[in-house]
């Protein structure tokens, strides 16, 4: 089986190690991935809050590309593009009145079934627990890590899908699979506010900080998530944090997709572990995990 | 020849508004047969009583058709009008134009025009009705009350007072329901238990009380007047006519940790156990599931202990078989438990950690800190590290007047019980504040909102208008995330404790109760009564009644008014020797009959029989079904499967029905 | 604040309802999506009272109102409303509308959205150093975030050409979408 | 809000005959009555004790009598007043409804429902549905058809009720 990947504009750029562990952790469990062809930007928050027409015809014309070239299935690995993806899918299939603008603007038929898989989807009900638990050789043993889900993993959950909107288990099921413990805490699935990074960037560090804070309290160690946008906020903005607050402030920030790598026994470099701003080596070297 | 008289209602302005009833009136009157037809402001009044009758002596009317509201709704007040006169009440029927037509339709053309047609059936029916006589019933002088809470055991005190037998079915070990679990009560703050607990004392011990607990309803059959009933007496384990109720048994029990129902999960008790100190009987029972012997055939301690020999490990489910002529439904409720999606598109609420945060607790469970005979003694611990709370946060509306989790009620209780609890709270830590979210506060009953007020002036609890959207543990802490839509803002407290006012909901197992008792129910699952504003305790199963809080979220003074209301009814209905039925049973043409047998097996009643018919020398001519009338409830179901339409329900005729029918559109 | 009312009320409500397919009569202003407003700190008014703004039919009130820029479109209000109201959605009808009017409340956000949107339209894709380097300008802001910009940079993360998706459709769907935006027919959408 | 609608006239208004057992649906369109909700008013109903009552004669009475449409309601499965008859009237139906449907009938003309007497909404929401749908159907001209089958004899009539599970 093969897979419409579609990475998204952030995967091509700010998270490039995204795309890398999410490819390289395909490759080691053969799952195919491939890419597709003039995939264009799913508009995120701006196009579906200036125009909703364009909110949902962006990410749709995605999907039309995807049937046109023969996938039945697309994942995505940027919780953004992927609740773009399934939200435009969902309005388009209950409204028929929508089904119609979008088929206008986008000038293709809107009669298309395809699948949406976020990435960690794939992993779960696709390739399974079980498999996955046998190939793991490099387990995380003692790594504690906090699952954070951000808002647009989950919600809204009648769209999504995905898990308990509230209590969401698959990113802990899947970190606990690779020998490591997922810490309990509260702000699992509060929001950082992602969409204002650039234009209101003081909310978002004062919303960051307070997640980080919860996963530091609830002990964790590094940080897990499966957005950029979510991983930009945490990531990056901790020295800026620690500047506004007074406050050292380096908690590591991994994709679970480099999570998953290490666990396969991926070199750490290629899985773009180089590239974050909070160095995760120390922590990982601390725990005996490289 | 038939001398047919209409009369038009207007029900004020209800019908009036919509349906030209002059013009219905002088329609009417152009109908084949009908003699005398006229319109008036309100039919069921005296004087449009008196108009009906006269009528019937002036124009020696044969038949009446009143067109007002639904048949339901005044069907007896006009057939007992028309019998005051000669004519026989069964040759009254009522068109319905109100509750089909004006209430529900716009256009005051069609509403007349459709009036007109509802008048035209009633009057083709009407002239094919015969005059019935009513079925004469005995009565079996005995009532039954299923559930022992408040509500059950008032009703069972009246009726026994009133002199007739009752018998209560409760299917815990103890009667006392909920009440008995509460600390003290609103508004006056009286001491739950000190008031209930001589109630409970003095319906096991009174002379026209039979008490079955641990016992359940298997199976109803009959109907008003004649209910055989079977009970299903559950293996105690102890037989309850030797146990003194002396409780060495419970302490001997190796089993200790079980957790106790009656304090709500915050206590434990054996696996051989009497529910609560007052417990009405007061004989254990021993869990099967969770006593050593019965799960590995070791142990026998209590049996040991027991110097009475009480205890039966081959006790088994007993079945008694009473007949009883009322029924009480007493069943009670359930708190909504926030921790599961369960059935019914009810939800969990994994916002507020779906329950398993042991400092967010329900406000049962908080009834239970505050009661005297708690896990606490009385004593404000929260209760995971038994620290005395300082800042307590109750949740009103927790699943009610919530669409999403699939509850759009009001609970009705929650408000006052919070107040309640916010100074009970308030009288035993003093330093502590309580804070409370509502939505709106519901007291409107005597002396209510005098006591929410005092909550809030006198005991210094905070009320917040908004709800919260999130609970969550920091430390030591629960971080409750509320809003004030007064002042417009978001609330954050810091809680040692948080109270959640649940959702008042159904029995889970009222179902099919119900089903068996053949009462209705609502979405939610509470029973339904027969008319909301006229027939509260009544249900549409003509002799069972309805006290407490099965049929609403209710508290303790509506129970009782309702329980004893239920009785007054019971007693109505015991003090006759006999019933009157209406005549709907069906009847058999002998004549035409095959013997099929069909009926037979259709009628859910087991009315029908077969009859042999003999020639005057005694040799079998053929066999036929033969239809108890006494036992015949008139569903009509046998007709519809006799092949040579050998059978008729009297009120419901084939004639009566295809006259309806042929005259519907002209 | 002062508030008259008059014979009209409601219709705003339905602007609001055609767009978002809420209706904002459902709520009983209960206040639970405030309380959990990811941007609850940083806001006048809460979503529950730009709710009651568009009950009362005050349009100017909600339209002017800075909560729909900040909302973070979380979407943590809809999924926890007890009337199953979506929030965000409404939020987002009401930005919307002060779009079309030309207003804006919240003039970074504003800015920022429709540099991100100029920057798909060219290239299909998102060009996030155009688009940061852009908004610093525009917001009157240029040395933002530099120091941050520079450690990406050296980590590799900044892409100094804009990616270009090759698809020549994009420009065409922001036409027709500008296009048909507005021509909303009312009862189609109520049903939705 | 106000309920006010204009009316609309259509081509052709439909006659709609409602069989009701007493306990649950007329119950319920009574409570449809007390809560003010609007509905066609194509409807007309005939009261029975139990939608057991009604056997094949009675709906092709109906037809006969001019009826576009007939709607069959009683209480839900288990909740029947008399226990059982509402589960004989929905065997009975099914089989009623494929015969027609082998004539030839769009089965549309002929609906049963479950309305209890708790859903005065959803009996008012039926009745609208059902009559737009006749409507849309037309006028019925065909009840020739079904008395050329020379129905109700027994030959036609089907066997056993089990056969038809509900
Ligand atoms: C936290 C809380 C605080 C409250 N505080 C107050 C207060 O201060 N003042 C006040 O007036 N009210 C108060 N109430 C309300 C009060 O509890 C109820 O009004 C009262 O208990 C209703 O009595 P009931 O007999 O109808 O039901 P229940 O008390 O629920 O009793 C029903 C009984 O029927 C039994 N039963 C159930 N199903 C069956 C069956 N199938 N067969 C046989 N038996 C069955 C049950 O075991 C139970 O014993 C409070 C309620 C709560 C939740
Ligand atoms: C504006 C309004 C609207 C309402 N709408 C509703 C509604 O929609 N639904 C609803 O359920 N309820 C409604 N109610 C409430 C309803 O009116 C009462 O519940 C009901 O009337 C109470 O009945 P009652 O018999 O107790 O008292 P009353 O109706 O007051 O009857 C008492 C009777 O006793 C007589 N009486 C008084 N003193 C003496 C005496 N000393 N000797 C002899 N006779 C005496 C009086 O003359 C009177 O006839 C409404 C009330 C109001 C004010
Ligand atoms: S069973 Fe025996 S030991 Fe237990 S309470 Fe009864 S008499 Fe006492
Ligand atoms: S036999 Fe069972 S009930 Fe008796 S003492 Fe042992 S564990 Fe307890
Ligand atoms: S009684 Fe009060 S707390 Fe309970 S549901 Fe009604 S309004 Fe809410
Ligand atoms: S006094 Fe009347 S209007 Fe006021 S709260 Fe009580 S019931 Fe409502
Ligand atoms: S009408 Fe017929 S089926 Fe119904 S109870 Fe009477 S005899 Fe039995
Ligand atoms: S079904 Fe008809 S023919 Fe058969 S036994 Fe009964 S009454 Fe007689
Ligand atoms: S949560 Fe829903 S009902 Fe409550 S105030 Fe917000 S929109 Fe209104
Ligand atoms: S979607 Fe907007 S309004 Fe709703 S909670 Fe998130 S930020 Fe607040």
């Amino acid at each position: 089986m093969n897979y419409g990947y579609f990475p998204g504009c952030s995967l091509h750029a700010t998270a490039k190690e995204f795309n890398d562990s999410t490819k390289l952790v395909c490759d080691k469990l053969d799952l195919e991935l491939k890419e597709i062809d003039k995939w264009i930007c799913c508009g995120a928050t701006p196009a579906h809050t200036t125009n909703q027409e364009l909110g949902i015809a962006l990410p749709f014309a995605n999907l039309q590309l995807a049937a046109d070239q023969g996938f039945d299935t697309v994942v995505a690995p940027c919780a953004a593009c992927f609740n773009r993806l399934r939200s435009a899918d969902f309005e388009v299939k209950h409204s028929g009145y929508t089904a119609e603008r979008v088929g206008y603007i986008t000038g293709s038929r809107t009669d298309i079934n395809v699948r949406i898989l976020h990435i960690i989807q794939l992993f779960r009900d696709e390739y399974g627990y079980s498999r996955l638990k046998e190939v793991f050789s490099k387990p995380l043993k003692g790594l504690k890590v906090a699952n954070y889900y951000g808002c647009l993993l989950l919600r809204p959950s009648l769209v999504m899908k995905l898990d308990d909107p509230e209590n969401p288990v698959i990113m802990d099921e899947l970190t606990n699979l690779t020998g490591a413990e997922s810490v309990p805490w509260a702000f699992k699935t509060e929001c950082c506010g992602a969409s204002l990074a650039i234009p209101e960037t003081e909310i978002v560090l004062d919303l960051s900080k307070k997640i980080i804070d919860s996963a530091k309290n609830a002990g964790a160690d590094v940080i897990a998530v499966a957005c950029p946008l979510c991983h930009a906020n945490l990531d990056m903005r901790q020295k800026q944090i620690g500047k506004k607050f007074g406050a050292d402030y380096s908690t590591p920030v991994l994709y679970i997709t480099q999570l998953l790598g290490l666990a396969l026994g991926i070199d750490p470099s290629k899985l773009g572990l180089d590239s974050h701003l909070v160095d995760p080596y120390p922590v990982l070297r601390a725990k005996n995990i490289l | 020849m038939a001398r047919i008289g209409v009369f038009v209602c207007h029900c004020g302005e209800n019908i009036g508004r919509t349906v030209d009833c002059s013009v219905v009136a002088k329609e009417s009157a152009k109908l084949r047969d009908v003699v005398y037809s006229v319109d008036y402001k309100y039919m069921c009044s005296d004087p449009g009583q008196i108009m009906v009758k006269d009528a019937i002596k002036k124009h020696n009317l044969t038949g009446v058709v009143i067109a007002s509201c639904s048949p339901l709704m005044h069907e007896k007040t006009f057939r007992r009008a028309v019998q005051e006169t000669e004519l026989s009440p069964f040759l009254c029927e009522m068109a319905n134009i109100r509750e089909q037509c004006s209430w529900v339709h716009e256009d005051k053309v069609l509403a007349t025009k459709k009036a007109v047609d509802l008048v035209r059936l009633m009057v083709e029916k009407v002239k094919r009705n015969t005059p019935l006589e009513p079925i004469r019933i005995p009565v079996t002088k005995r009532a039954l009350v299923i559930g022992g809470g408040i509500a059950g055991i008032q009703a069972a005190l009246d009726i026994a007072d009133g002199n007739q037998e009752v018998v209560m079915v409760e299917k815990s070990p103890s009667i006392g329901g909920h009440m008995a679990q509460l600390s003290e009560t609103f508004p006056t703050l009286d001491c739950s238990q000190c008031i209930l607990t001589p109630k409970m004392v003095s319906a096991n011990s009174h002379k026209n009380i039979k008490l079955y607990t641990y016992t359940e309803v298997e199976s109803v059959t009959g109907y008003i007047g004649n209910f055989d009933v079977t009970l299903r007496k559950k293996a105690r384990y102890v037989d309850d006519s030797i146990c003194s109720g002396c409780g060495i048994c419970q302490e001997k029990c190796p089993q200790k940790k079980i957790s106790s129902e009656f304090n709500t999960g915050l206590g434990k008790r054996p696996a051989i156990y009497i529910p609560f100190p007052q417990a009405v009987p007061n004989i254990p029972v021993i869990d099967k599931e969770r006593c050593t012997y019965f799960k590995n055939g070791k142990c026998k301690a209590c049996e040991k202990f027991c110097d009475r020999n009480a205890i039966k490990f081959d006790q088994t489910d007993e079945f008694i078989n009473i007949k009883v002529g009322a029924i009480v439904v007493a069943t009670g409720y359930e708190m909504y438990n926030i921790g599961k999606n369960n059935k019914n598109g009810i939800k969990g609420y994994g916002e507020y950690g779906c329950g398993e945060d042991p400092d967010i607790i329900d406000s049962l469970q908080f009834e239970r800190l505050l009661s005297a005979s708690g896990p606490t003694f009385g004593e404000v611990k929260r209760p995971s590290d038994g620290k005395v709370p300082e800042t307590v946060v109750f949740l009103q509306c927790v699943g009610s007047r919530d669409k999403a989790k699939g509850m759009e009620y009001c609970s009705k209780i929650c408000c006052m019980y919070t107040a309640k609890h916010t100074m009970l709270y308030k009288h035993k830590v003093h330093h502590g504040q309580a804070f409370v979210f509502y939505l709106d506060i519901r007291a409107g009953g005597k002396n209510y909102d005098e006591f929410v007020r005092r909550a809030i002036e006198e005991d210094g609890a905070i009320y917040l208008r908004g709800r919260v959207s999130k609970i969550y543990r920091e430390g030591d802490k629960l971080i409750v995330k509320g809003a004030d839509t007064l002042s417009g803002s978001q609330v954050e407290i810091a809680a040692d404790l948080v109270v959640l006012a649940t959702a008042i909901t159904a029995q889970p197992d009222i179902v099919p109760l119900a089903q068996k008792l053949g009462v209705g129910y609502d979405k939610y699952h509470f029973l339904s009564e027969a008319h909301p504003k006229l027939k509260p305790v009544e249900t549409n199963s003509a002799g069972i009644f309805l006290a407490g809080a099965c049929q609403a979220p209710k508290d303790i003074p509506e129970s009782v008014a309702q329980a004893s209301a239920a009785a007054a009814k019971v007693l109505g209905l015991c003090s006759a020797t006999e019933l009157e039925r209406e005549p709907y049973v069906a009847k058999v043409y002998e004549s035409t009959c095959a013997g099929c047998g069909f009926c037979i097996e259709a009628c859910p009643y087991k009315a029908i029989d077969n009859k042999a018919i003999v020639n005057r020398q005694g040799k079998l001519i053929k066999n036929v079904a033969y239809i108890n009338q006494g036992l015949c409830q008139g569903c009509g179901t046998c007709l519809s499967v006799c092949r040579s339409k050998s059978i008729d329900l009297a009120g419901f005729t084939d004639e009566q029905i295809f006259s309806e029918i042929n005259s519907l559109f002209v | 604040m002062h508030i008259t009312l008059n014979l009209s009320s409601g219709a705003f409500a339905g602007e609001i309802k055609d767009i978002s397919g809420a209706n904002v009569f459902d709520c009983y202003q209960c206040g639970k999506c405030a309380a959990g407003c990811t941007v609850g700190g940083y806001i006048d008014d809460t979503p529950t009272k730009v709710i009651r703004f568009i009950q009362l039919n005050q349009r100017d009130k909600a339209l002017d109102s800075r909560t729909p820029f900040l909302c973070a479109a979380c979407n943590t209000c809809s999924e926890r409303c007890p009337m199953e109201i979506d929030v965000a959605k409404i939020m987002e009808s009401v930005r919307i509308l002060a779009l079309k009017e030309k207003r804006k409340p919240e003039r970074d956000v504003a800015v920022f959205s429709e540099l991100f949107l100029g920057s798909v339209k060219t290239t299909g894709r998102l060009f996030e150093l155009g688009l940061t380097a852009g908004f610093n300008l525009m917001s009157g802001q240029p040395v933002k975030d530099a120091e941050l910009g520079a450690r990406l940079f050296r980590k590799g993360k900044i892409a100094i050409k804009p990616a270009m998706s090759g698809n020549k459709n994009v420009k065409q769907i922001f036409d027709k979408s500008e296009a048909v935006s507005g021509s909303s027919s009312k009862e189609e959408k109520a049903e939705h | 809000m106000s309920q006010h609608k204009e009316t609309i006239k259509h081509d052709f208004e439909p006659n709609i005959v409602a069989f009701v057992c007493n306990w649950c649906t007329y119950t319920g369109a009574d409570l449809a009555g007390t809560s003010r909700l609007k509905y066609e008013p194509n409807v007309r109903i005939i009261r029975l004790p139990c939608t057991g009552r009604i056997d094949y004669n009675l709906l092709l009475k109906a037809f006969e009598s001019g009826a576009d449409g007939v709607l069959v309601s009683g209480c839900h499965p288990n909740d029947c007043h008399y226990n059982l008859g509402n589960f004989h009237a929905r065997r009975r139906f099914t089989v009623f409804r494929q015969l027609l449907d082998f004539v030839g009938i769009d089965i549309r003309r002929i609906q049963f429902a479950w309305v209890s007497a708790a859903e005065g909404a959803k009996w008012a929401q039926l009745v609208t549905q059902v009559t737009n749908e006749v409507r849309e159907l037309g006028p019925f001209t065909n009840y020739k058809r079904i008395s050329e089958l020379s129905f109700p004899y027994k030959e036609l009539e089907p066997e056993p009720l089990e056969e038809v599970t509900a």
